[in-house]
């Protein structure tokens, strides 16, 4: 289905919604169209909320932010995320923060049908006070205290990859990330691919997701720029470094919102 | 010996960096000073360092210096690539890492390091990116290097938020905690080098950089700073090394 | 290293030990070469014990054997297995029996370095009560009951793959099991490959385990068969039917014992 | 219509577990009758058939009927291939299978099974080969499909072990067991089927292969079975369906 359908039919206001890709095949289209439709009070869960999602909060989309690493990678910081955060700007953010390793157990655990997961981590740091997320567990074996960590079933989860066939099997490679968890442990998924093909050619290191797993499909070529899709086109570093003036200031973001997004800030927005 | 106006800050902390890592190591490597620092010990006196990156490429190879952690070139480099539950599950958690980089904001005397917020939690004065893989990394790899510069911004005497865990209140905290891993060995500044002492658990001065005084690291430090009785000089960075540094960066 | 080599520096008498592989890539000249090399004690490790353990348990390599599902596929019962449990013939065998979904997440366990693994399974069933390794558990979160499973660390794990480079990096693909968790979760490891090459191209499907988690590698060209390398040659069918006859009688096996494998039955076989 | 004598037991037992499979489901496949049952209704009114088998293989579409549930076969012609902790942690567990079947060794009146030992779990008259995936297909598959010949030695008044849950001592226990799949839905027997009633949780006969008598099922039973009011009769094998499974089974 078209992107836009695909947006609309799957992504609602208040929802919780994970849009995932590690650096690599981020759904940027997806993101972008959600701002275009002005779909409010999400949770935006992701580990990375890099530039998408500094755009995403920017645009006001966001009631909540679940994540682990909030930066632009190798440029510094995220500015609207930021501003956000210390001033409100243009809503307030509520956020959930973990570890890395936190957040893709978390996904694990959602995928696998459990409450919860298990690992080593988060003793001893502020981010356990933070959050009723993270929880210590006992080893009922060796009387071990661990960590549990509670599952992430995001009422949406929206990736990009490299192709779909026409049965709506999804095929990605390269950096697949947490992508597979990530769509495993949503109730509903959408997958914006570079091209849908009549047959997935096998290739190494792919993940395959299987049709039953994925709730549309919505071909969108270059739907990853600035990052990359393995196969298709390299990430755009220069784009990323560009980000950082553009988001610096809200007047400069708001003039990229209306002028490459179509989509003005929400009113409402300046306090 | 070249004079210490002819390297950079950056450049003698990657270069102090980089020789803390042997070849045959398994490095886990974040973005940035850390990646360059790996990189650079790989092309001259550990060629056969194992490169692991969170985006879950296991033995890159990069050709150039990737932006981000999950650049292509890692992947099309790497002896496999692993999804990031496995990465951080199967390779980081089991102890199977020898050396992990971290950054830092702020560090204190137990070499706790804040990455998280400047200020209050809730109402912070600076947002920072937050933990990544930090936590995990400073838990659970055999050694952690930190790599940052020194003032009394970053060196502080307690953290504004505990991301990751040196060594806690002081001895004996890391073992109360379960972390397995053996913490921070080093913290490497623009100054000098700082290493746990193994009485204290405290960081203390080891080793000064050319061209740095002990009063001038007190001054960078928020806290009452030991120095090592047998203090060492930091050799300084080689021509061959600066000039393989320069290539990588860019800057040569 | 040559195979013999690779058995006699790993595997010690009284180890743990699991020789992995599910269904596809059976390491069975491994197994054979431990018979040989009669060692004696182990507690044999494998979800499928099929008529590879059927022959170690039979030469009497075994004091335990931790398992989940004892048959030889499609064909019928073990019946060195059986003998061993209901006549202790030719030794006593202790077991722990687990179900497929529990030996698999405590392989997971071993491999993530962590005490235990979570899951739903094994409520209501008998094998609770058979074994220490299976206690219930609390989810923090949400007060659910789940079951957790403790870790497997076998002392060695033992798999074949189809080829290794020159530096030791294992590649295999096809159906590839638990192979990964099985090896990532052991101390020491030993891989028989159908090659070793120079470089490892790379395969769709593919599981590659660096050099690092691999203690040794040793050269056995069809050291899967009767069980099969997927793209080397296929699965024996007719070696498994035929392996009914042979190990249905102490005599027939004992037989098969000396001829194929050149080793006679353990003295103190016969009780 | 072809009568009773021109197709065997296991014959009808498959055919009448195929007709319980529908197309698009995903079916969890175990091997012998299981396999034979999912792969003549592939071929036949289920094309879209889903079969993942606990090699890890998903949606396999196998041109024969392979001997082992990790044929090479599966592979080659599977959507894809996981691991096995993913098939069972990511497919089966989290309840992303409609139809599992499994066989046993005894079921009891609540469809309890058992394929572990007969006799003494210590001291066994005969020991099975043991669980494999069948307790957690039995706890997750939307639906449970029991297919085994029926006598008094397999259908009986306690099983010896309970290696997979049906339905526990009564209604309410797979809630309080924690058990999110359906349970049994359908025994197939060589003799019909029969159905847990909706009240006592009791397995009850609901039809009759053509051929079978009431009394034949009583007196393969080893408990006093209830017998459905409106019992039906099994509608008896088209030829097509026999055809196909003859091909499939080297019996054309």
């Amino acid at each position: 289905m078209p992107l836009d359908e695909g947006v609309r039919t799957l992504v609602r206001d208040g929802d919780t919604v994970a849009l995932e890709g590690f650096t690599h095949l981020i759904p940027i289209a997806a993101g972008h169209e959600i701002i275009r439709q002005r779909i409010r009070g999400l949770t935006l869960v992701r580990m990375t909320p890099d530039i998408l999602y500094d755009q995403m909060i920017g645009a006001g989309c966001a009631r909540r932010l679940v994540f682990s690493w909030g930066g632009n990678p190798g440029v510094g910081s995220l500015h609207r995320f930021r501003d956000a955060i210390q001033n409100g700007w243009p809503a307030p953010l509520e956020i959930e923060e973990h570890s890395h390793a936190g957040m893709a157990n978390r996904y694990v655990a959602g995928a696998s049908g459990v409450p919860f997961a298990v690992l080593r981590g988060y003793t001893g740091t502020d981010l356990v006070g933070q959050t009723d997320a993270i929880k210590p567990i006992t080893c009922p074996f060796s009387g071990e205290e661990l960590t549990a960590v509670s599952a992430l079933t995001p009422d949406v989860t929206v990736i990009h990859a490299q192709r779909a066939d026409r049965a709506g099997n999804v095929q990605l490679w390269g950096i697949t990330g947490v992508q597979k968890e990530a769509v495993l442990a949503a109730r509903r998924t959408l997958v914006t691919v570079e091209e849908v093909v009549d047959t997935l050619d096998p290739v190494p290191g792919q993940v395959v997701l299987p049709a039953r797993v994925v709730t549309a499909v919505a071909a969108a070529p270059g739907g990853a720029r600035p990052s990359y899709a393995h196969g298709y086109y390299d990430r755009d570093n220069d784009a990323y470094r560009q980000w950082d003036a553009v988001a610096r200031d809200r007047a400069s973001f708001q003039r990229w919102l209306d002028e490459e997004i179509g989509a003005a800030v929400p009113s409402g927005g300046e306090r | 010996m070249i004079a210490a106006a002819e390297w950079t800050a950056d450049e003698i902390m990657t270069v102090t960096a980089a020789r803390a890592l042997g070849s045959g190591m398994a490095c886990f490597v974040g973005i940035g000073l850390p990646s360059t620092a790996a990189n650079l010990a790989r092309r001259t006196h550990a060629p056969d360092l194992w490169l692991v990156y969170e985006s879950g490429t296991l033995g890159a190879k990069p050709g150039h210096l990737p932006l981000s952690i999950g650049d292509g070139i890692l992947a099309e480099t790497a002896d496999t690539v692993v999804s990031v539950p496995e990465v951080f599950n199967y390779w980081l958690q089991p102890g199977r890492i020898d050396v992990g980089f971290l950054g830092a904001a702020q560090i204190d005397r137990y070499a706790n390091i804040n990455t998280t917020v400047i200020g209050d939690y809730a109402d912070p004065a600076v947002r920072l990116p937050g933990a990544g893989g930090a936590p995990e990394i400073a838990a659970s790899c055999k050694e952690v290097v930190v790599v940052l510069r020194q003032s009394r911004r970053t060196f502080v005497d307690a953290v504004d938020f505990v991301t990751s865990v040196g060594y806690g209140t002081g001895p004996g905290d890391r073992a109360r905690l379960g972390l397995r891993g053996g913490g921070p060995g080093r913290v490497i500044t623009d100054l000098g080098v700082l290493a746990p002492d193994p009485g204290t658990a405290q960081l203390t001065l080891v080793s000064l950089h050319p061209g740095s005084t002990v009063e001038q690291v007190r001054a960078a430090t928020g806290w009452d700073l030991a120095i090592a009785p047998d203090l060492a000089a930091t050799p300084p960075p080689e021509p061959g090394e600066l000039r393989v540094l320069r290539e990588l960066t860019g800057h040569g």
